[in-house]
């Protein structure tokens, strides 16, 4: 049985990325945020329940649908707000905006405008903690029609060869922009495709936080012991169009009247009720309480000030010597913990990626192929 | 100081970086049992083991992005492109992730990675193996873009690139591998963004890099000077950043310029060295500047078309013939 | 003539080609039944139906290749590419296949097709989404690269680019869709390979091409006529083949070149431009050619930092003022 | 029961491939090839079988080890080895050479030497005969390794959704250069990735012509029935290294000895001498007879010229009304049939490739994503 204080943690959480991105939304229709922004609205149970399943210091990152993502793992939502709204005080100093949003502190890697191109990220970062030979696991999202792209073959392949240690999920919200995903997958079961790789594939109700808590924490585990990669399919749906600027015509009223049904929200906030954990007016002072945190981040956004033009000279390069930026020690003048790795002397590479045997034929001559 | 050819200063800057630092490792097509398709790699597997140098499929895209998260968390990979013709794949993640990582991060991430491999005509191998594509990177600011001529520049470049914290493309000449030149032993690094002047001259400066250093440019000079012609010839060595004090001081020197490059005329590193050229010794040159480049067509087998194609010691005679108006 | 936005005009363009020749056809993400991601292709899957209008996987690779393998048997595919940004994931099919079918085949085959779609800057799109990458293509032979900055460019260069023979990048501007204009009905054809005075004008040559046009130019071009400086701006149109006689003759008659360009300066078209320039014109020049480009860092998403980055009126009149030496 | 003059053709052609390309070999040890040049050895019943199993006007493409194919199609073998000398009457007017062979009059288009680049290309070419509503089938070969390239992922999804008729063979001869395919493929049966694309997947003998040719056959009438592609792994192996300057140390003398047992040649010639089709004089005729063919296409190649430099000039760029090459017709004055295809009028496209249901749910505003 799940604990009440987790019960109630993810409630909180999966209020947090709702109210949140309907602020985001409402922004958008004042042309403060502006570009791309692509709400998550409707698949919070996966970021969520996934989120939760994961220790702090696992690596975590996904597309440009990734509001989401950093909130459930606990970054500052003024300073996120403030990224979508392109100031100083935004993750990246309003460089990156609502597709780029990276918190290292939090162990949240991005945040990525190309289909498909964070998912050979994901695998290199799980080799790293292979190669320092961490218990670390790597947690990577992508959308179904992702699934598609060349990038997710290619790295699927090489993670379940190596046994990397990432969980792959694919958020499966039937649609890809405005294509349902039937339509340009010969496969539509994402999950079936691990096969391909002899790897192990899994699919979960993506509306049911606990399914998916469940789900990752015990693929968490397989990976930590090193048994390899595993693919996740969780199906979802998306309540709002794929960007703002989608008015998701492609699809019924009925269909999404249907699906909205499944909101993963009151799902979870009846079980809650229903085990007694807390009544609905402890569970709306919740809502109250993530509202005013809500208006609070939209309200520090709005206060703080574009980036400086001086911005334009930094972050193309690292200079020698340059440290890291750390966006909360530079914004909230407050000391964060920062990923650090053992220098090339502390580290010892045990790992043997490939069995010995054989590898003693060796060609010896300076022979061109 | 030792004799080395190309390859071995390579692979002993290889060999150096990886035993100096544990981050360091390399990944490829055919570099661990095989040792590398051109031997690069050469004896790095039995040394360092199969966690460090690691065979991968024949994913560029896959394992070219699998660096960079590799290289997002600590460590620093060393990811050989078979070529850069091959590697054309693999450039959604060098141009749209390596490059771009630390800026969409706003300064949070770094990116300290090495994609080597080697460019340009490898020998009658056709159109679609003889590429030299280094203006693509040049084009992309986030890179650095590196291509050595000498097994010196090779070692002390290659070992520069892999403590160097951002993404680099390093290009290698496919035809400079066996050439030997000394090589200075152990801690021997060349700063990137640091161009050579390989002959010192005063009537006209010719600006290369890579294999057209020695396989023409060197032999031209020579030929001018038995004329009695003094060119100075500028060895880039690194593309991105451009040394463009070096480029402009040898300029105002001589007012004379020949540029020789192997790769196709258009969009390319010596139409930016022109464009800087003119703009900042406009009043200095005496003579437009020249071009000596492979010809605007794609290669092709026949060994006659083949060299046809590609620069040569009379074509750049001519151009310098040209500037000096002889 | 009718008064059209560029997406209508590109539009009409489809329709009438595709009406006129039952081998075209249009694939690409969005493009049928969401009548793509800008619209451009709008009711042409409700009149040709979903053979000739297809929805492809987000595959950019494999469709680009797909319309290449097509190409190669006497269909005329036009691959929508959502963004440019995206091709780079497609460039291997692009660069190495279709611009070298038919060098490799020694004449037996052709490779009749276009790659068009969006390319620069998107408004608040950040680094991934903002790049203007014509010069990948500008660099490679056997392709043809054209980019319309008018709706009667475009309408008229999509034409004829659908009837080439030779494999085309068509680079549209992503915020020009919405831009009006008067568009010629009917069989309005303009040539691939030459280039247009958008304003006449005899002290200065602006050349450009693309969103820059509408966007800086034109406007600068007004202002500095305003202040009694005759401003003649060249409208590039197609960047491959370049169309040296046009932009000589300009040059030739103002003697003082500026060029516009949204891309990053390095290893790009610009360059290419004062190269060419400045050897064929080295003795009409009174000014080294000066550059108006993107700067050389990647794009931020904040307005600011964003409009910061790319060329402005002001950079234009400052740069004509320093080749006229105001 | 196989036909006698079917079993003669095919032995006949598979000693040409075998002949033709050892004196490519030999061609190669006196610098008279350069560069790369693959040997297909050992292979040769896949091309042969496959070649046999479809229509003379199907097409066909394939990777850098190219000679085998064309040969099979019946190209000119003077003319194939002029290309790989470089030489004006080659295929290409020696601007391909080994790796980049073309002989569109027998449907062959090439000779690709970017692993997996050909893939997309297939399913183009099914899908141009599907749209012409020919009956026509491509077939596509490749390697085991190029089934790690993201290109076969995206085309093989794409053709199994739209039902093109195309085949792919992946010749699985265990290595990719001078790597076992085991060590790169989680999944080393490439016929299992299939799955993934809800697509027909068959493995053969690809050291046994006749069960290449059987398996083909029936896959070639599913194709043009519209039953969709197939993925065929056809087991085989190359006696030679990768390439000419590949001494394959990589991998065990016993192993090359144990696998040459299995020569697709001599297996096929017991099972001809066996069931009285021909006797041992009646196939060494055959063989001699080859033999000279391939002396001829030595001296053939060798007499030629080099091309001339005012080739520089052409196959760029398609001049406006320039006609194709016909390299027969060039070369040796022959008039050949060449490929056409109907004009924009006379073309009818009949095919829906999707069904039709729900394309009406139009976005009508000009809205962007
Ligand atoms: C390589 C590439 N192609 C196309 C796009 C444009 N695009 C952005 S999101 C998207 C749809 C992706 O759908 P899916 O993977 O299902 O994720 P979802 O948006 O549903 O979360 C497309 C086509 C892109 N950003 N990158
Ligand atoms: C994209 C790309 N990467 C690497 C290479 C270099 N290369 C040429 S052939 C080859 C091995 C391919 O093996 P396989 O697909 O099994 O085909 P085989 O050679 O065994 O017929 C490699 C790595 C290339 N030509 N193209
Ligand atoms: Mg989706
Ligand atoms: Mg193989």
């Amino acid at each position: 049985m799940h604990s009440p204080e987790l019960l109630l943690r993810m409630y909180r959480k999966m209020v947090l990325l709702r109210k949140f991105e309907e602020r985001a939304g409402q922004a958008y229709g004042l042309k403060k945020i502006q570009g791309f922004c692509h709400l998550y609205i409707g698949q919070e149970a996966v970021a969520v329940g996934t989120h939760e399943a994961l220790r702090p210091d696992d690596y975590m990152l996904t597309g440009y649908r990734d509001h989401a993502h950093p909130l459930a793992r606990g970054a500052d939502p003024g300073m996120l707000m403030a990224e979508l709204f392109g100031k100083a005080t935004g993750y990246s100093k309003g460089k990156g905006g609502s597709m780029h949003l990276f918190d290292i502190e939090h162990h949240f890697y991005g945040g990525y405008g190309i289909v498909g191109g964070q998912i050979p990220l994901a695998a290199g970062m799980a080799f790293a903690s292979r190669y320092r030979n961490e218990d670390r696991v790597t947690v990577c999202f992508f959308g179904d029609a992702a699934a598609n792209q060349g990038a997710f073959h290619e790295t699927l392949n090489m993670a379940a060869k190596w046994k990397l240690p990432v969980i792959y999920v694919c958020e499966n919200n039937r649609y890809g922009m405005g294509t349902d995903i039937r339509r340009v997958s010969a496969e539509p079961e994402i999950a079936k495709r691990a096969i391909g790789y002899n790897m192990r594939g899994e699919s979960v109700d993506g509306m049911d936080v606990l399914k998916v808590f469940e789900l990752v924490k015990e693929c968490a585990i397989d990976c930590r012991k090193g048994r390899g990669p595993v693919l996740i399919e969780a199906h979802t749906y998306r309540f709002r169009g794929h960007s703002m600027s989608d008015a998701a015509t492609y699809r019924s009223k009925e269909e999404v009247e249907e699906e909205r049904k499944s909101d993963p929200i009151p799902k979870l906030r009846d079980e809650i009720v229903l085990r007694k954990i807390a009544d609905d007016a402890k569970l709306d002072a919740i809502d109250a309480e993530v509202k005013k945190e809500c208006e609070e981040a939209v309200a520090f956004a709005e206060a703080s000030f574009e980036p400086g033009l001086e911005e334009l000279q930094h972050d193309t390069w690292v200079a020698p010597g340059e440290a890291d930026q750390r966006p909360r020690e530079r914004v909230r003048g407050v000391k964060v913990e920062w990923p650090s790795y053992p220098s090339g002397d502390q580290l010892k590479v045990s790992w043997e990626l490939e069995p010995k045997a054989g590898h003693l034929s060796v060609v010896k001559e300076g022979a061109k192929r | 100081m030792s004799e080395l050819s190309y390859r071995d200063a390579l692979n002993q800057a290889l060999n150096e970086e990886m035993s100096r630092d544990a981050n360091v490792f390399l990944m490829g097509e055919e570099v661990a049992r095989y040792n590398g398709a051109y031997k690069v790699s050469q004896g790095l597997l039995d040394k360092f083991g199969s966690a460090r140098v690691v065979d991968a499929p024949i994913s560029e895209l896959g394992f070219a992005g699998l660096g960079v998260g590799a290289a997002m968390v600590g460590l620093r990979p060393v990811i050989e492109m078979m070529t850069w013709n091959f590697a054309i794949l693999a450039m959604d993640q060098i141009v749209n992730n390596a490059a771009k990582l630390r800026h969409m991060s706003g300064g949070q991430l770094r990116c300290p990675i090495v994609f080597r491999g080697p460019g340009g005509a490898g020998g009658r191998l056709s159109s679609q193996h003889s590429q030299a594509l280094e203006a693509h990177y040049v084009h992309c600011p986030g890179l650095k873009v590196v291509a050595p001529a000498t097994p010196a520049d090779a070692k002390g470049l290659l070992k520069s690139a892999i403590r160097d914290d951002n993404p680099i493309v390093f290009i290698e000449g496919e035809l400079l591998y066996g050439v030997k030149g000394d090589v200075p032993d152990g801690e021997h690094l060349v700063p990137i963004g640091k161009a050579d002047i390989k002959r010192p001259g005063d009537q006209v400066t010719i600006i290369t890099w890579s294999r057209m250093l020695l396989w023409y440019v060197n032999e031209a000079a020579q030929k001018l000077a038995d004329q009695g012609i003094s060119a100075e010839v500028l060895d880039l060595r690194t593309l991105r950043p451009l040394d463009e004090e070096a480029i402009l001081t040898s300029v105002r020197k001589t007012n004379r310029v020949v540029i020789v490059e192997e790769g196709w005329p258009l969009a390319s590193v010596g139409a930016t060295l022109t464009d800087l050229i003119q703009r900042e010794a406009f009043d200095d040159l005496d003579a437009p500047v020249q071009r000596v480049t492979g010809l605007d067509i794609n290669m092709s087998y026949a060994a006659n078309l083949e060299a046809a194609t590609q620069p040569s010691v009379e074509r750049i005679i001519a151009a310098v013939n040209q500037v000096l108006y002889r």
